[in-house]
């Protein structure tokens, strides 16, 4: 006897195409009618990449360290902490800023965190949310972990956490979609497929057709969207928290999109991807596109598109002062190192602080 | 007033620390009907129910993760991991992540877990079974590792564990599981995470051990003390941090020491305790700092086991060496 | 636009019903036919039993350490040793005895594993085959590294691993899957679902339909098979092997059956599980289903049964005596533990191993 | 002859050995086209192709469980960490496998692999990016551990990892990849791997470290001789097995020893040391063994991670204690 006894498949959406027109064969969420949200959301993704643009400009005259930029991933991010309440958690990895700023992190806080001070940890952001999170993946499990948390206290809370291309081939993500099955948990699983985990290409993480369907793994609902459609990328968001927030159990979501940046300034993404590639990419980036169908719609024009480029250029500019002015002129001391280590300081500390004291200069700043 | 084992004092202070705080939870593979491998979680899972005594998927990694992320959340997880070996693939979490928490954020968030595993040989296991991993996790900052030898101290250290606002790394000497009988007093008191317990005042010579070395080391003392030496006996119980004064302060008396464990001896915990006597401690000693420690091979299958662990007679020979010095 | 990008599904496969009866409803595999392999297949089951039970029975009268019982699990290991050629490569957990029976591995040296002798390891089978695994699912990446060196070296071999119900939850196994996939391995992975992993139930480990769906995570084709049922399994697995040694990537079996006994000699199942679930599982164990089969078809007989069982017995009395004579008459040294440590020994090593050898006897055996 | 930096040394010996071994292969995350963050296998893959130079999945625990998996079955693979806080979820496998394989077959299979990682502080790297943890894999039986501080010993002594027929972990100290410039010859000669290097002889006092330490060590070295103290330098280069017959010979010269480590200071390498001297090394002894380490703190962020690690001055003001002592 053979006999088919589970079946599955991994749907795409799109509803926005790259020309800025909705799709015409089927229905598009009633989201892409709500103008007002969709301008509020447009504002933040130039705010997003004003900042990154100045990021990386700091980068580059030293006065910031390694810095990953999020050009390109403008609708995934924003989507995601557009979706969430406030209560929420979200586990980022590291370049998610735009879900971060919806969620109320400042920008002068990440630059603070890639800028090596501790301080950009302890954001105006939900004092819940995690910090950003370097080992790739084990974020999953955080999320995994805070999920269970809520689920056994019955808060109807939902985490949320994203993972690179790169990132999903590590257990910690398959590890987190078996919890998240296992415990039903109130867990949504973002793969922000960028189609490059530094030099290695999406194809050498494997073979499958879809990195959506590692949830299948845990029979969890997994879909696709393009992640340059920040309609497609809300409402999948939203379907899943509230799905996740209504008891049914975690979601995987993977977002089509292209790191259009290199990885990190310390990168230099032309020794190993074709600039065709990049070019192409920049045809389907998410703000151009988003901005095209709210022009076509009468919600924006170019006049209004002046003046936030100019209010992005003042904010960031504003922010990049106080970080500097901070970390110039309100630095931590040695013994901040020792301050947070624990709750009270243990006697070995205690001593290896006073010691340290005596050294508060000793190495300085490079 | 019962008269309880080690592991009994294990579970009287989960179930305390349950009763007492509704964040606790405890989860692990076969911690819950079960009971737990080897019975520590016993009658939790009846008495606290599912959304307390939880089972895991078969999945360290996922364990100590999501114990990491409930732990930033308000809760209180206690972890088992269901043997020594089987925290490797927990390294991860613990290291990258438990003992950072705190300093990552400058304090916004905080990591209060407990893991907890059964550590050491000598009970016939299978292999991965037997291993004594202190010095990896006490090499790693943010951490506290403690490790009791009775059943009043392992009732006392895990209630403190527990209630700790920080990550506890706590190590349960199986082999000494059920060795000795002692008369608990389930009153919630909670022993302090950063002292060493003198088990065994003495003048002539200092042993300093931790675990089930206990149980040699006090046995080597007694052969010592019917040759007629004066033996005081430390048992360190919390590794980091370090009580080094207490060591200290008894060597200062003594003039020697030696110092016992059943983990391989390169870059051990004795190690670092030797090393401390040569700093602060040295002028007081009369001789070698000795170690008598698992040697720097593969714990054996269980026929060969007890080869591989320092033996009271290794302790006493170690013991003559030092005291043989004028 | 939605659009389904990928659809998978996972199929059960059973030939030979639990009354010993072909299925009726469509094409059984020649090799039911094969009457002549069944019944070696056969015996090698029946010997498989009567060695579980001396071995059970052997840790029971204290001369034997903690012993993982193979029983009713036999069709399942066996018809993973049956499918395999000798250079193909087998990274067992650890209770697939029948399995490495049919490899060469003798008896008695399963019994000196178990019995606390590293001696055990340097088996009779392959040499190449990797020892029992302890820590869960980590041989399947050993076997994933062996099918990466085969495919490199352009041999047409293929590697196999076992893993549990519960061992397919851990990340391991989950990365092992991806590496088969990226790499396009020769690499067969088994999931023998025997409903529990010690105390936890098969539901615990995650909602999911069917655990052979972890294999799409990878895009691999997975299957589940009837594990009580030789054909099936056997069939299953030369369909996998022959797959990946064609070049056609890696493969994952589900195989259903179930752990009659206790997970170990430490265990005490009846402290979790209804006696009636074990009771209804040996309803459709392996070993009776297959004699059912082969009596119904005239190849095999009572009076064959009779003889098998008395040889089986015999044969395993003469292992139980070579390992008591080994362990006993020629125990290993201290020093062993030192001498396979590394090619050549270090001078530390040395050191330790000169101090071991003034305490030949310290510790003793207990 | 060319003047070459310590990662070229890396480079160098990485594409001698594959040239001449054809079952030397190189894989981790980044290292073929890309040829590696810290361009250690730049050229490889062109060179030597897809089956010699693997780009892996994102998956630390997959490389290093296929890599134990090809080194059994005749292969020698060289797997690349990205950085020394990856190798945290490795550790399942190198220490439960790599380093047991051996002995758990009596000698049927092996292991001749060699995991490679930059380690350390000070290049301005995000967290996870500046560990140190050399103390762990030297409490792991099985395993030799090496960190090579000068061009030619990368050479040398990675050379002699790979050849080697058991498991290395050769830790790239990254601070110092390209500090200095050295002459190497590539003539495939390979250095011991369980001696210290003398750098520099004096009779006052040994100072001892390793990896990139050494700058920090030979400026402090540098001050000390300025103010008339002869000093010794050892660079312990192979961490396991420790040579400490070198550094006991010397200390019988000098009497005094300071030992200087990046590392958290609790269960390092450094207390390793010092309690070897507290051992065998007593007698010589005229001061206190003073250790220079890293805090047992978590290495901050870049604009504070100097002030983490040892200094010169830290190193000065450690040897003027030992050397007031009388
Ligand atoms: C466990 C771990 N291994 C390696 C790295 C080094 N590393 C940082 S980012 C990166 C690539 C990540 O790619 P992907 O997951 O696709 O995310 P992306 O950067 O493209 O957003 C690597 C290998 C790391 N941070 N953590
Ligand atoms: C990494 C690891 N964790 C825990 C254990 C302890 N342990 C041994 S067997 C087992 C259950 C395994 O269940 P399953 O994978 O279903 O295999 P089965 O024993 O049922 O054949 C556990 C938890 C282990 N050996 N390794
Ligand atoms: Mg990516
Ligand atoms: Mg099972």
């Amino acid at each position: 006897m053979a006999q088919t006894v589970a079946a599955f498949k991994v749907d795409y959406f799109q509803f926005l195409k790259p020309d800025g027109k909705l799709v015409e064969d089927q229905q598009v969420p009633a989201l892409a009618r709500d103008y007002d949200r969709l301008v509020e959301l447009y504002k933040l993704m130039v705010l997003t990449r004003t900042f990154d643009k100045k990021a990386v400009a700091l980068q580059r005259t030293g006065k910031l360290g390694t810095y990953a930029s999020c050009l390109g991933h403008e609708a995934a991010h924003i989507s995601i902490g557009a979706a969430m309440r406030e209560e929420d958690c979200f586990a980022p990895m590291y370049r998610e800023y735009g879900a971060q700023f919806y969620r109320g992190v400042k920008m002068s806080e990440v630059l603070m965190y890639w800028g090596g001070d501790e301080r950009g940890n302890d954001f105006s952001g939900p004092k819940h949310d995690f910090a950003w999170c370097v080992p790739i993946a084990t974020q999953c499990l955080h999320a995994a972990g805070a999920a269970l948390a809520y689920k056994l206290r019955g808060e109807e809370r939902v985490a949320v956490s994203v993972v690179g291309d790169g990132g999903s081939s590590k257990g910690d993500f398959l590890e987190a979609i078996n919890a998240g099955s296992a415990w039903k948990l109130p867990l949504v699983l973002v793969i922000v497929n960028n189609q490059w985990a530094i030099s290695v290409p999406r194809d050498k993480q494997n073979t499958a057709a879809t990195l959506a369907q590692k949830g299948i793994a845990g029979g969890l609902p997994s879909i696709q969207v393009d992640g340059n459609d920040m309609i497609a990328c809300l409402w999948a968001m939203e379907k899943a928290i509230n799905a996740a927030r209504a008891g049914k159990g975690a979601f995987v979501i993977e977002m089509m999109t292209y790191r259009l940046s290199d990885h990190t300034t310390a990168d230099d993404a032309r020794r190993y991807r074709p600039n065709e590639e990049v070019e192409e990419a920049w045809e389907k980036e998410p703000v151009k596109r988003l901005k095209a169908y709210l022009i076509d719609q009468g919600a924006w024009s170019e006049e209004r598109e002046a003046e936030l480029l100019e209010e992005c250029s003042k904010w960031v500019q504003q922010a990049a002062d106080e970080y500097i002015d901070q970390v110039e002129n309100n630095p931590q001391g040695v013994t901040a190192m020792f301050d947070y280590m624990f709750a009270e300081l243990p006697h070995d500390l205690e001593e290896q602080r006073a010691y340290a004291e005596q050294f508060p200069e000793d190495g300085g700043h490079h | 007033m019962a008269q309880i084992t080690l592991i009994e004092g294990v579970t009287m202070a989960l179930a305390r620390a349950m009763e007492e705080d509704p964040s606790v939870v405890v989860l692990g593979e076969d911690v819950g009907v079960n009971g737990g491998v080897f019975r520590a979680t016993a009658g939790l899972h009846q008495r606290f129910g599912d959304n307390r005594v939880i089972d895991t998927p078969l999945a360290e990694v996922m364990i100590a993760g999501t114990t990491v992320g409930m732990a930033t959340q308000g809760m209180k997880p206690v972890a088992e991991a269901q043997f020594c070996g089987f925290t490797m693939p927990m390294i991860d979490h613990i290291m990258c992540h438990a003992g950072r928490m705190r300093n990552r954020t400058r304090g916004r968030l905080s990591c209060p877990m407990v893991l907890r595993f059964p550590s050491g040989g000598g009970i016939h296991a299978p292999e991965h079974h037997s291993e004594s991993p202190e010095a990896l996790f006490a090499h790693m900052p943010g951490l506290r590792v403690v490790i009791p030898s009775s059943p009043s101290r392992a009732y006392g250290l895990l209630l403190a564990a527990i209630r700790d606002p920080d990550p506890v790394i706590f190590m349960e000497p199986k082999r000494i599981y059920r060795w000795q009988k002692e008369e608990v007093v389930d009153d919630g008191e909670e022993l302090p995470l950063d002292v060493c317990y003198t088990l065994r005042d003495g003048n002539d010579l200092t042993l300093v051990t931790w675990g089930a070395m206990v149980k040699e080391t006090m046995q080597a003392a007694d052969q010592l003390e019917s040759q007629g030496v004066s033996v005081e006996v430390i048992d360190v119980a919390t590794i980091s941090p370090l009580d080094m004064d207490t060591i200290i302060e008894s060597v200062e008396r003594t003039g020697r020491c030696v110092i016992v464990q059943e983990a391989p001896k390169h870059c051990g915990v004795a190690s670092e305790i030797a090393a401390g006597l040569a700093d602060a401690g040295i002028w007081h000693l009369h001789a070698p700092v000795k170690r008598v420690c698992g040697y720097d091979a593969i714990m054996p299958l269980y026929r060969n086991e007890m080869k591989y662990m320092p033996s009271a007679k290794r302790i006493v020979h170690a013991a003559q060496q030092v005291l043989e010095v004028s």
